[in-house]
């Protein structure tokens, strides 16, 4: 192709952007709700996501180390156990704080306190946090193998619920993403053939005036892919800027739940540059390899 | 070059077929002007269409300049076309183009220097008496205007055969004379132009080869200078 | 009755304003048949446009029976517009419709019993000779049958005027001619007829009342029966 | 208007139904796809909606009552408590059933049994299932005044988030419902608009030809009507039976956490006649009045 004729191929496509704009602005209208719709399913879906994580966080296994170890054994295992990787934290709980807490828990019915008041029969541990709540069986099985410790309390029942609620908030909320951009293909493709079908003649009269099919082609390709990166640019404007005032609405309006989650959403500066990311290759893709296949049967002139 | 043989076009319709052109038999040398008569509806307009390829015939061979073009290639198509420049009945201009970028694009098509257009696209239009409308859409002309912006782009990419048909159904006789004069003009240089016309006393005027097609069938053909026969005075009296 | 009353329109587009018609004062009678010439571009179109209220006159009055249509309730435009049959020099058939659906659609809208429709329009069809290709849609029929079908309706619904842009631009000359006859023979019967064209033979046969047109501005009328003007011929010969 | 131009307008909208086949088909499929979006937000949001009910109906208030009741009394206190519209089930819990419990919670670390063998320090006390969680603290300040009543243990706090959660819950399924029809609304205004747009030198035409507005949008709205219709059809079919399938699967395939919630979805049979008036009231709505309306601008001839 030369030169002169791909500048005017593209500032062909661009007038015609111009020329029918109507169309133009109704098929970038459907466009960009369609994007806005992903953006804000991804975006639920990164908070959801963050949320699960950060109950996973919240996971405790209980180490009992034997009581009969001497302060070298027991700086030992303790060391060994914070030396794990897979680890975030360990809290050492002594009897007495066991004992507290469980006479705290019943102090409605009974005095814990004053039954055990001389003679307290609970043991220590320790209380350790795991990175991810997926490892835990492994983990704890490692705790098991640590000198010293007795007995491993991992709440793998917990763990493994988690883990399986884990997924399918991950299925659920990509899966939704993955089905918003199907159903935005199907919605964006039928309306660019809406268009293309409604410039037939007009493709037809250049067909039989001696225009080859990627002369044609090209500045639908260029009129598909300019109308899919203003879309994109709109979308991401919308869903980064609704997602900014959310996310301060959000913090500022802390309730029992998001406290319960964490008290804040992923913030923006994390997560935008995949949204328009997106946006711009749904733009792209969409609209501009949707145009250009769709006006093929229309080229059969 | 052009060459039917025995070439026949059936149409298709829902409820029934419907022959267009029956085995049409016809040269027409390089250089040469014809005008094709006929009534209306009896298939003019689906011979011109076979040249193009806008159509395809049902059967026989239509060859172009020794190149068989019933069975050519499909992406050799274009380069085909662009070696001719056609006048459609119903103009085709395209509706979002002004008068300028319609042809224009008939240039662009071709390859042609962006510089050679521009100096190319005014000077056509003036031509046709368009010089100071170019850069108006279709929709804000008057029907002869738009049919001599259609003209206009037939010629401008300056194609071996011009194929016109009825090009001046919307102008005036005057300037339908002028018109016929600008194609006679260029058939004088060397280009092949074939026209479809109903004006008959255009016809008389200039004294060309004359085929008549009746009923989808060549009934009379003049490689000699104009006569007059039976049919095509009919009406023009 | 028509009536022109310094009437003025310009035409507004992105670059320029292009004055199509100037102070035009006409009046025209009911049962007259009226050519309308003028070269391409001099506004006929714009000036039947005009009375069917295509397009609103930038000053002055059109009246027509008696009804000052410029300052027309918008809701009361279609019923004004059934009064009158126009040809469109573009024809303007609806694409999706065959021929019979066309011209019936135009009776429907009037109101017009189904059974009378249903004889009605293969008669008009027949009139203007396409009896066997009423269930074509317009893609189907040729520029000459097109135009037809375009005659035929605008004559369906027995309009008390008819408004006919080159409605045989497409037209051979003998089947023109029978065309002509018949808006001849319906104008005979009271209605009142407008014919722009650019067919000087057939203006010179109907020996009818003739305005011309040019540059927006009336340059000659002849109430009496057609004498040759100088611009008149100028192209015919 | 006359009974034969009703029924040819009627034929004329179906007619070009069919005429403009390539149209009626993107534009159907745009509605149909919008429509099965908001199908499944629906489907998703009962059946969130019933597994969060049916996590409410686990709650539990704890009643005491007092040790030094008589037999008649205590009868009496049973009888009050049952007999409030808003429990649904209540649990006589006794003394040694309570030590049972905290004993066998506490087995690893000491022998509560054999710490109270003979001087059981619990009481007894009723648990009562409140049908409608939201009513827990209304309920426990009516069981606090039932004679014999020392001490009413209600969650509130629980059930406070819980009501919470129901909420947001709520919120998110019916806001993404309302917001994805109003997507759809836009989208297939949208691609109504454009459908139209492209035929608007035919509605020139007729318009021109004396047609009054009415009569030139009726077929239009005959034609979107029943677009819509066929849309809504396909819709509920595509919906219900792709719903009765997975109730089918999720019945035969439990997991911990669909036993988590009941084990069961909620059947098609109580949901479905909601999704064919939703699709047929959408496809009524927004193509039989969206395509009317949006011929408006096309009629200024
Ligand atoms: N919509 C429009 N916008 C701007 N200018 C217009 C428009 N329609 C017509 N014109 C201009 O107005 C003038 C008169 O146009 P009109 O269509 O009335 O001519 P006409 O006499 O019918 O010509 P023809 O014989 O070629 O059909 C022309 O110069 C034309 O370019
Ligand atoms: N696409 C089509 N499908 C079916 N029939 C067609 C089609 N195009 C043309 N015809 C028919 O073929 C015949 C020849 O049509 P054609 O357009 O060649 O006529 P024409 O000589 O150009 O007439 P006119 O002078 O009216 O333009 C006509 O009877 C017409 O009805
Ligand atoms: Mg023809
Ligand atoms: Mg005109």
């Amino acid at each position: 192709m030369h030169f002169s004729s791909f500048t005017y191929l593209v500032r062909q496509g661009l007038h015609s952007l111009r020329a029918n704009k109507m169309m133009t602005f109704a098929s970038m209208g459907v466009l960009t709700v369609c994007m806005v719709l992903i953006g804000v399913a991804f975006l639920l879906g990164v908070n959801i996501d963050a949320m699960v994580a950060y109950m996973g966080e919240q996971n405790e296994t209980v180490v009992y180390l034997a009581s009969d170890l001497s302060e070298e054994q027991i700086a030992a295992a303790d060391a060994a156990i914070r030396a794990m990787p897979e680890v975030v934290s360990v809290t050492y709980v002594s009897p007495a704080e066991v004992l507290q807490f469980y006479s705290d828990k019943l102090v409605d019915s009974v005095n814990l306190m004053k039954a055990f008041e001389n003679d307290n029969p609970f043991e220590a541990n320790y209380r350790v946090v795991l990175r991810d709540v997926s490892q835990m069986a492994a983990v704890s099985e490692k705790l098991r193998q640590v000198e010293g410790v007795t007995k491993v309390l991992a709440p793998l029942e917990l763990s493994n619920t988690f883990v399986s609620i884990q997924r399918v908030v991950n299925i659920a909320c990509y899966g939704l993403v993955a089905v918003l951009a199907i159903v935005s293909m199907v919605v964006v493709s039928n309306t660019i053939r809406i268009t293309v079908f409604a410039r037939r003649k007009e493709i037809g009269i250049m067909k039989l005036v001696g225009a080859t099919n990627g002369f044609i082609r090209f500045p639908f390709f260029v009129e598909g892919v300019t109308s899919g990166l203003i879309a994109a640019a709109v979308a991401s404007g919308a869903v980064c800027g609704g997602y900014y005032l959310v996310t301060l609405w959000y913090t500022e309006n802390p309730t029992t739940i998001s406290r319960l989650f964490g008290g804040s959403l992923v913030p923006l500066q994390s997560v935008w540059y995949y949204v328009v990311l997106g946006f711009v290759a749904l733009g792209f893709v969409l609209c501009g390899i949707g145009t250009a296949t769709s006006i093929r049967k229309h080229l059969d002139v | 070059m052009i060459d039917f043989e025995h070439v026949t076009k059936v149409y298709e319709t829902k409820n029934d077929e419907n022959v267009a052109l029956e085995d049409i038999n016809l040269h027409i040398e390089d250089g040469e002007f014809v005008f094709v008569l006929g009534h209306s509806g009896a298939g003019k307009s689906t011979f011109l269409k076979l040249m193009l390829l806008e159509e395809k015939c049902t059967e026989g061979t239509v060859t172009i300049n020794g190149q068989d073009i019933t069975h050519l290639k499909r992406r050799k198509v274009p380069y085909m076309r662009r070696q001719m420049g056609m006048v459609f009945q119903d103009f085709r201009l395209i509706p979002t183009m002004t008068a300028y970028e319609n042809v224009a694009f008939a240039m662009r098509v071709t390859n042609i220097p962006t510089k050679q257009i521009q100096k190319r696209v005014p000077y056509v239009l003036g031509l046709v008496g368009l010089g100071d409308k170019m850069d108006r859409v279709p929709e804000e002309l008057s029907g002869g205007e738009q049919q001599r912006v259609a003209l206009a782009r037939a010629l401008a990419h300056s194609p071996k055969l011009i194929i016109a048909d009825e090009p001046t159904g919307n102008i005036d006789p005057e300037m339908s004379f002028e018109m016929m004069e600008l194609l006679s003009a260029i058939n004088s240089v060397g280009v092949t132009v074939v026209v479809v016309t109903h004006a008959h006393e255009l016809v008389h005027r200039f004294n060309k080869r004359v085929v008549t097609i009746d009923h989808g069938r060549i009934v009379s053909d003049t490689a000699e200078p104009y006569r007059e026969t039976g049919y095509a005075t009919a009406g023009a009296e």
